[in-house]
């Protein structure tokens, strides 16, 4: 029993009573000590990080207590290495959100003093954040599937007053469509959660012995169905994807952030962990339809990226591209793509973290998402062109960067995939990197609109960047071009969980080990 | 001659029952003897004290642990284990109603006058505190309630249904405001009442004559013996059918509801919308596993659809009401659905039995109190002639009144079953037990019941939207300029509210507190 | 005919090879400072920039000369770096004659070019950055030839590509300066998709993807794989080399300060498609094998249409870019002759560094005197305004055309001689090619240099200061003299062959072949005809309509017209057509979902009369409904 | 036979479910659900008879009581509802619906 992950889950949730607590009018304050519960919750995870062990257990830092016996609930929380990533990159986010978000709640002013957006509750602006942290950690760390849902589920209510609150001028249509589309794939899950409990008759929801505790294979398939319906929903997957547009437009820079760094991250990571290793014939059943719409979105949301006219729309289906990639690689049934598809979850969320908050930084500058709106942006504020440049070049996955080693594994591991069904996997991966030339085209289309050429008139008089903003880019940057050159401290923790992933969906492991030159 | 033998009453089990009938009596007594200024001052006291009363007594029996193994007062009422905690939570529900209905200006004070007449107002400036009969008449409608779902044999229940009924029609006719809504709630609930309870008894008349028996085991039993079916005997059971699904308010049984619930004065709507049906879905219970327990093939499919109907049919209904408690009546039809998805799942082995009992004392017991809640927080948004009825009020009372809203919104959560609040393990308990039993039963039974499960997902999916509308009003509109005042809430009221969000809360970061102890009472099962 | 390559060998030694990473890091670490402490590095970035590109130079020479002090078997060595996809991918450098032949012209003229532009952007408020991105160009293109593995050599093949996009884009306020570096990403991108699938090729088939353990794997393996990998890998080589038909974006390019032009768009970058062929020449172009054979028909065809693209050009960098086209066009011919050609495709590469890189310069140097100006037409006489210009520039131009022992004769005419022994028509092509580069480079320093002063009044030509003349008369010194040394006793090849392979002897250069002595009569009349018709003629300061051949090249071969209406245009289209079907197809269904259960509870609701008899009605057929359904129930 | 009785309970049920679907005045309807009822105690009784045991009789007696109650607290609303719209129509109590 390890206090470790229950202490980083209280740690938020304390900073949010707190801030919640607050009296009235100490908004600075409430800012403050959201940062500071936040960076207290990153070095803990950090320490916690350290201790670690690849090739130790599967789940470490494990803790079990009894919850809800009447229900055969605990609450178990462990850590594999695919978690461990996933959670060290929300804790890394949630600091910088609150950085980026600010000044968000204070109500957006253009500069002849119109007012976009009415000054909001800031204290509840950021207890949301810290409650949704929790959530975060609380939902890679279950080990308890029913745990699992449950923060899966609740994640959703701060998301949507954040996108609701505090979001631009459509922002209740777009909370209400991410929260109904959401629940709605949640609540099949359910129905697939409880199945799965009542099949397995084992009167546990904890992970480890459930796995293959479904052996009919007809019952395996309406499991996943519902496991991955919501998975896909989440993720999103073209064709349950349109919210996200809508979702990420709308929310204040910093919520679409963790919205599409984070919570959509469940989506692809509950497909590695769940779909395939409860229900390993299932999953393998769905291959080809999986990775068939995996492609679809590859390139469906890369052209219609190109067609947008909103950059957090156009980042928006970026995502959905990207995360095509993902799940490409989760259901590609090798190691080196499922591990690249792991490393892919990391560095989107970086990317399209410091993606979606420079194109933020813009557009509270000249209070209107549209590309049409900007131009020659890096002639008055060369630093915050520089940053957005970066973000989008990783959003293009340009070699160097991290998000390229993870594509690269993805599409690599996919290509070469012996799972079945290999000459289609051939295929896709032939397919998706024709979205390396899309990317190409939306990324720099955009930076060609917005940064370069004649200063628009507005523009003029936007400021660079100041320190506040620069510390919420510089150390996503820095991440995205270490990870890009080193990403082996990332693929040491993760690799050794693909395998057991692997294992347990009865795929061999040993693509790496018998063509690798490394080993 | 034959002499008649005295029964035998025990009535240390009854005790909770005659305490409250007894508070009745005592009261309709203040209200004929007692002097005008002194009666409200009576009746609080005399009101709360019985159900606390009846609350200790009923604790009392649960504490001993003997839980009788068979029915009291010559086979009429069964004191089991469910019946207790059924009664726990229905003394629990109507104490917090009872707080609520202390709140000044509920009610009308003279019930007989003509609104906007000179009585009216001459009434109006005699009585303090309106109309005090109230208090018995609540009383009695506890009393009825206890009454219904222990009742052991049909005959006790009608009695039961019509003594919990009967007070409750006068009860809606009492609002202070928007008195012809009130009026009309009183008949239209009244009549229909009356037209129910007299299908109700049309099929205890037809079951008698195919039993030769009105209790409860007696019809079992008999069911037992016949091998071929009567149709008086099918008759005789939709019958009773429509008398207790006019009770639970299950569709096509569902039209007085919302008319009802949104005439009727508030706290009544409460206690209505929390007591009622748990009473009722307690009756139904009873009436299917002792009563009707050797044909559940036979009313299991026909269950079936009431129980799809009725989500599908709250659910969507609800999507398009533009007042709130219209809505929230709307919100309990489809509940009641969910509801019965549980009560399908009342069959097979004594264990199932007991599983998919435990899910429904559950989910009456908290959807109940958070009932109570959101009737309460309705109660203070008020405008000057009323409370807000109109959705469009409640634009914007997050800024307003970011705390009273947040609890809403919460207690609304918790109706959608979002996880973390009490309503989701309620859905979840249920959900489950259906699952499980539809396995336990077979192939084919198995498939329905998942059928059944999926559709109850895809209306709550449905539900959620009217949910999270009224959140999206309260907290991402602007409030209108002229928007409604929040009413300073007495202490009742802010108590009221203070225990439902807690219980929802609480039991939605720790639901075996709850789940414990319907754990213990449906284990015992129903006495049979 | 059996190539022998030398093993790879794991570098043992603590010499400079070891640190030979040192190269990359200098400028990198100098792109860093220059980027990361911004403006407080205005007054001495320029200096830091240089000194780094010198430093990497200056290991540059010392691992050259630690690696020919090896024997000839051991000139292969490689560095290992750090793990970098575990498994998968080891990062680390391969030190061997043909990426240090590479590092030294990178570093070398890279640094040249560096000095030179401390001059010509001094008035530039950017200078600094200008430098970062040089630098940056300078790591990224070493990474390129020093990787040991198709990973590192594609991280190095982006991020030269990435600083050919920052640098295009330099003036990136003016539209058209943004709009060619979108397009030179963007086209690039697509020979990166060939490159790519290339790698995956690689590694499905071979399980690594280093170059050392390429050359066990790759014997016996199927002709068909391997042909598929050299395709795919010669579409990257053309996106980067601008070759046919990924060409369009190299006379874009131009829109960079032309420093760029000379160091990225003709000296180096661009020869890295034909680094990617001649590394994998081993491995995936064998002699005769159809990927060799499709990289010399494309080089022979891209040659050729550089040529009369560059004929038409008034413009002086697009020119001059034409013939850059042109002569890579060359290189690859070269490249997909086999190990015979390699080393005359790698010299040229050389030569063509140094003299394409001065004529380049050269160029900036006069657009520095004519206020940027760079139409030809209005140039003019200019040789007596800019005498070492002029000089440096006729010795570039000399180079170029192959006039006898000038380097580019040796170079080129190695490759058409191959060419014509191994491929006749290609090779005969490339005769061709070099007749008509005799004349639209004639054309050029006539048009420029010669004839009446064409320039407007407040043009006041000037020679350029020293800080951009020496690095002229140096470049022009290798345009002299490189190409003998190089090719003359076959010193390259000797040298390269361990990396390439080829036979032991090497070839011995004949002054006096067929082809060569066609070439040299071809070029005479190319020169001639432009003498005639722009050096002795009054040229019009405004050009002239020409004829549908002259329009043809002046439009670049229509290419943009062909890019545009096949892939541009339908891309519109289609992306229209997706946006239109996700908002109003798959939203509109979704949103139609919503509207339809939200107006069927609208509809619904009015069921609700108010009447009290209705509802018991209702009550009613619900009692009928119950002892039917039961009665149906109790009858199954 | 019994039989008889029983037929009659149902004719008189069904006038009385069939005279509130269709009747307007509110103490008509209500006169009809009491209608209802007593065909309930006819069939009560008549099945007392049949079966051989006295507890549907005992019933009869338990349902005129409730019967009793319902008049009293019926009647009460209906007149209170006439007192103020003048009116004892159920068709006119439409207020509520939607």
């Amino acid at each position: 029993m390890s206090p470790w992950l229950p202490i980083l889950m209280a740690v938020p949730v304390v900073g949010a009573i707190v801030v919640a607590l607050l009296p009235k009018g100490s908004d600075k304050l409430a800012k403050q000590l959201t940062l500071l519960f936040s960076l207290l919750t990153l070095v803990l995870t950090g320490v916690m990080a350290a201790g670690y062990k690849p090739t130790g257990p599967r789940f470490q830092f494990a803790a079990e207590y009894d919850w809800i016996p009447s229900f055969g609930v605990k609450f178990g929380v462990g850590v594999d290495g695919v978690a461990l990533v996933l959670i060290a990159l929300s804790v890394v986010l949630v600091p910088i959100v609150v950085l980026a978000s600010w000044n968000d709640a204070d109500g957006v002013k253009t500069a002849d003093g119109t007012i976009v957006a009415p000054k909001r509750s800031v204290k509840t602006y950021f207890s949301l954040l810290l409650v949704l942290e929790t959530m975060m950690i609380g939902v890679f760390a279950a080990t308890d599937v029913f745990l699992f849902y449950v923060f899966f589920e609740a994640m959703l209510i701060p998301m949507y007053f954040m996108i609701g609150s505090y979001g631009g001028a459509q922002r209740s249509y777009a909370a209400v469509k991410f929260l109904l589309y959401s629940l709605f794939g949640g609540l099949l899950m359910l129905v697939a959660v409880i199945g799965l409990y009542v099949l397995a008759g084992s009167k546990t929801f904890m992970f480890p012995e459930l796995v293959g505790a479904i052996q009919d294979p007809a019952m395996q398939k309406w499991l996943f169905g519902g496991f991955f319906i919501a998975f896909a929903i989440k993720a999103p997957l073209w064709p349950v994807h349109t919210w996200l547009p809508d979702a990420a437009a709308q929310a204040p820079a910093g919520a679409a952030v963790l919205l599409v760094g984070v919570l959509d991250k469940v989506g692809t990571f509950g497909m590695l962990r769940f779909c395939l290793e409860l229900f390993p014939d299932a999953a393998k059943a769905f291959t080809m339809p999986i990775v068939v719409l995996a492609v679809i979105s590859i390139i469906y949301g890369a052209i219609v990226a190109i067609g947008q006219t909103d950059m957090k729309r156009l980042i928006a289906y970026t995502s959905i591209s990207h995360f095509g990639f993902i799940v490409l690689g989760v259901f590609a049934m090798s190691d080196v793509a499922q591990s690249g598809a792991a490393l892919y979850m990391v560095n989107h969320g970086f990317a399209t973290g410091a993606l979606f908050l420079a194109a933020g930084f813009l557009i509270a500058r000249r209070g209107s998402p549209y590309i049409k709106d900007y131009g020659g942006v890096q002639k008055v504020a060369p630093l915050l062109a520089g940053f957005f440049l970066i973000a989008g070049l990783a959003g293009l996955s340009l070699p160097g960067l991290s998000s390229f080693v993870s594509e690269f594994m993805v599409m690599i591991g996919t290509y070469s995939s012996e799972a079945h069904g290999s000459g289609a996997l051939t295929v896709a991966a032939g397919i998706s990197a024709l979205a390396v030339i899309l990317a190409a085209v939306y990324i720099l289309w955009m930076v060609q609109r917005t940064l370069n050429g004649p200063t628009a008139e507005p523009v003029k008089a936007f400021k660079d960047l100041n320190a506040r903003e620069v510390w919420v880019l510089a150390p996503l940057v820095a991440l995205i071009i270490g990870f890009g050159f080193f990403p082996k401290p990332l693929l040491d923790v993760i690799n050794p969980s693909v395998q057991a992933t692997l294992t347990n969906v009865h795929v061999p492991t040993s693509t790496i080990a018998e063509k690798g030159t490394g080993q | 001659m034959n002499s008649i033998p005295a029964p035998t009453i025990e009535y240390g089990t009854l005790a909770p029952l005659l305490v409250v009938f007894g508070a009745a009596i005592i009261g309709v007594l203040v209200e004929a003897f007692a002097p005008r200024y002194l009666r409200k001052a009576i009746h609080v006291p005399l009101t709360l004290l019985s159900l606390i009363g009846a609350f200790a007594l009923v604790l009392v029996q649960v504490l001993r642990g003997d839980v009788p193994t068979s029915a009291v007062a010559m086979g009429a009422v069964a004191v089991d284990g469910p019946a207790l905690f059924i009664w726990g939570v229905i003394l629990i529900l109507s104490f917090v109603c009872v707080l609520l209905i202390n709140d000044e200006g509920h009610f009308v004070a003279s019930a007989a006058a003509v609104p906007g007449s000179a009585d009216e107002e001459e009434a109006e400036a005699a009585g303090a505190g309106g109309h005090t009969e109230v208090y018995p008449l609540v009383l009695f409608a506890v009393g009825g309630m206890l009454l219904f779902p222990a009742a052991h044999d049909l005959l006790t229940m009608f009695v039961g249904l019509e003594v919990m009924s009967l007070p409750l029609y006068l009860l809606c006719g009492l609002a202070r405001r928007r008195r012809l809504l009130s009026q009309e709630a009183s008949m239209k609930y009244f009549l229909l009442g009356a037209f129910s309870s007299a299908f109700f008894l049309y099929g205890t008349a037809m079951v008698y004559g195919f039993a030769g028996t009105v209790s409860l085991p007696g019809i079992n039993a008999a069911l037992a013996k016949s091998t071929a079916l009567d149709p008086i005997l099918m008759l005789g059971l939709a019958l009773l059918g429509v008398g207790l699904m006019f009770k639970v308010g299950a569709a096509p049984f569902q039209a007085w509801k919302p008319d009802v619930y949104q005439g009727a004065p508030t706290p009544i709507t409460a206690l209505m919308a929390s007591g009622t049906l748990v009473a009722a879905v307690g009756a139904v219970l009873r009436v299917l596993w002792v009563g009707l327990g050797n044909l559940d093939w036979n009313w299991r499919p026909v269950i079936w659809g009431v129980a799809a109907l009725t989500m599908i049919v709250g659910s969507i209904l609800a999507i398009t009401q533009t007042d709130i408690k219209r809505m929230l009546a709307y919100s309990s039809i489809a509940h009641a659905g969910f509801l019965l998805v549980g009560v399908m799942a009342t069959f097979g082995t004594a264990a199932q039995n007991a599983v998919s009992l435990k899910a429904i004392l559950f989910y009456l017991a908290v959807y109940g109190i958070t009932t109570v809640g959101v009737f309460a927080v309705v109660t203070l948004v008020r405008d000057p002639g009323g409370e807000a009825w109109h959705l469009s009020r409640w634009a914007g009372l997050g800024k307003r009144s970011p705390v009273l809203a947040g609890t809403f919104a919460f207690f609304l959560l918790a109706f959608a079953g979002i996880p973390l609040t009490s309503g989701f393990f309620g859905k979840y308990a249920i959900f489950a037990a259906a699952l499980d039993s539809g396995t336990q039963a077979g192939d084919s039974m198995g498939g329905w019941m998942a059928g059944l499960v999926v559709l109850g997902v895809v209306a709550s999916a449905i539900a959620a939207f009217f949910y999270v509308r009224v959140i999206v009003l309260m907290f991402f509109s602007e409030p209108a300029a002229d928007g409604p005042a929040i009413a300073v809430p007495s202490m009742g009221t802010v108590a009221v509210i203070a225990v439902s969000l807690l219980v929802t809360v609480g039991v939605g970061l720790y639901p075996e507190s709850v789940l414990g102890i319907a754990n213990d009472a449906a284990r015992s099962l129903f006495i049979r | 005919m059996e190539s022998e390559i030398a093993q790879i060998a794991q570098y043992a030694g603590d010499g400079v090879i070891g640190l030979s990473w040192l190269m990359i890091a200098f400028p990198l670490v100098g792109a860093f400072i220059l980027l990361v402490f911004g403006r407080f590095t205005n007054r001495w970035g320029h200096l830091l920039g240089v000194a780094m590109s010198l430093a990497s130079f200056v290991v540059a020479v010392l691992a050259f000369m630690e690696l020919i002090g090896f024997g000839e078997d051991q000139r292969r060595q490689a560095v290992h770096l750090y793990e970098f996809i575990p498994g998968m991918v080891d990062m680390g450098l391969l030190v061997d004659p043909l990426s240090i032949s590479f590092a030294l012209l990178i570093t070398g003229v890279g640094s040249l070019i560096h000095i030179y532009s401390i001059g010509y952007m001094s008035h530039d408020e950017h200078r600094r950055r200008f430098f970062a991105y040089l630098n940056l160009f300078v790591a990224a293109m070493l990474l390129l030839v020093l990787a040991d593995n198709y990973v590192g050599l594609f991280i190095g093949w982006e991020g030269v590509g990435l600083a050919s996009y920052l640098l295009i884009g330099f003036w990136q306020f003016k539209p058209s300066a943004a709009v060619a570096a979108k397009k030179a990403f963007v086209v690039n991108r697509v020979g990166d998709f060939g490159l790519l699938v290339g790698m995956f090729v690689i590694w499905t088939s071979f399980g690594t993807l280093a170059f050392k353990d390429l050359g066990a794997k790759v014997s016996g393996a199927e002709n068909g794989v391997t042909l598929a990998i050299g395709l795919l890998l010669l579409l990257g080589a053309c996106g980067k080399s601008a070759q046919l038909p990924l060409q369009s974006w190299l006379l874009d390019a131009m829109e960079g300060p032309t420093p760029v032009s000379a160091l990225i768009h003709a000296a180096t970058m661009v020869t890295a498609g034909v680094y990617l062929v001649v590394r994998s020449g081993a491995f995936f172009f064998p002699e005769g094998s159809g990927a060799a054979l499709a990289a010399a028909i494309v080089g022979a065809v891209t040659l050729l249409a550089g040529a009369i693209i560059g004929c038409a050009k008034d413009d002086i960098k697009k020119g001059l870019a034409g013939s850059t086209m042109s002569q890579i066009g060359y290189m690859m011919l070269g490249a997909g002759l086999g190990p015979a050609g390699y080393a005359f495709a790698i010299g040229h590469l050389i030569t063509h560094g140094f003299f394409k890189a001065d004529l380049f310069l050269g160029a900036g140097s006069i657009m520095h005197g004519m206020n940027d100006e760079v139409d030809m037409r209005k140039y003019g006489g200019l040789r007596k305004y800019m005498p070492v210009t002029f000089a440096t520039f006729f010795i570039g131009y000399l180079a170029i055309i192959g006039f006898p022992l000038l380097s580019g004769y040796f170079t080129k005419d190695g490759i058409i001689e191959t060419a014509v022994h191994h491929q006749p028509v290609l090779g005969w092509l490339a005769v061709l090619g070099a007749g008509i580069t005799g004349f639209y480079m004639s054309r050029m320093v006539f048009m420029t240099f010669f004839g009446q002063k064409r320039w407007a009044d407040d043009a006041h030509p000037h020679e350029s200061p020293s800080v951009m003349t020496v690095p002229l008369m140096i470049l022009s010194l290798g345009a002299l003299g490189l190409g003998a040394y190089l090719v003359l006793g076959g010193t390259l090849y000797t040298f390269l062959r361990p990396a390439v392979g080829g036979e032991a002897t090497p070839p011995v250069f004949d002054f006096a072949s067929t082809p060569g002595l066609v070439t040299l009569v071809l070029v005479a009349i190319g020169a001639a005809i432009a003498w005639v018709k722009y050096g002795r003629a009054e040229v019009p300061a405004v050009q002239p309509r020409g004829s549908f051949v002259t329009t043809f090249a002046r439009r670049d071969l229509y290419g943009d017209a062909l890019n545009e209406s096949l892939f541009m245009r339908p891309g519109q289209w289609l992306t229209r057509i997706a946006v239109f079907f996700d908002n109003r197809g798959i939203d509109g269904l979704v949103n139609g979902l919503a509207a339809g259960i939200g107006g069927t509870s609208g509809r619904l609701r009015r069921v609700q009369t108010g009447f009290a008899r209705t509802y018991a009605l209702s009550i009613f057929i619900g009692a009928a409904l119950l002892t039917g359904a039961l009665l149906l129930v109790g009858n199954i | 036979m019994t039989t008889h009785y029983l037929v009659l309970s149902a004719l008189l049920f069904g006038i009385g479910a069939v005279g509130v679907l269709i009747r307007r005045n509110a103490i008509v309807v209500f006169m009809c659900v009491e209608l209802m009822l007593n065909a309930c105690n006819l069939a009560f009784v008549t099945f007392s008879r049949q079966v051989g045991n006295l507890e549907g009789q005992i019933i009869a007696f338990f349902v005129m009581v409730v019967a009793a109650a319902e008049v009293v607290v019926g009647l009460a609303i209906i007149v209170t509802i006439f007192r103020t719209r003048r009116s004892a129509s159920v068709d006119d109590a439409n207020l509520l619906k939607y």
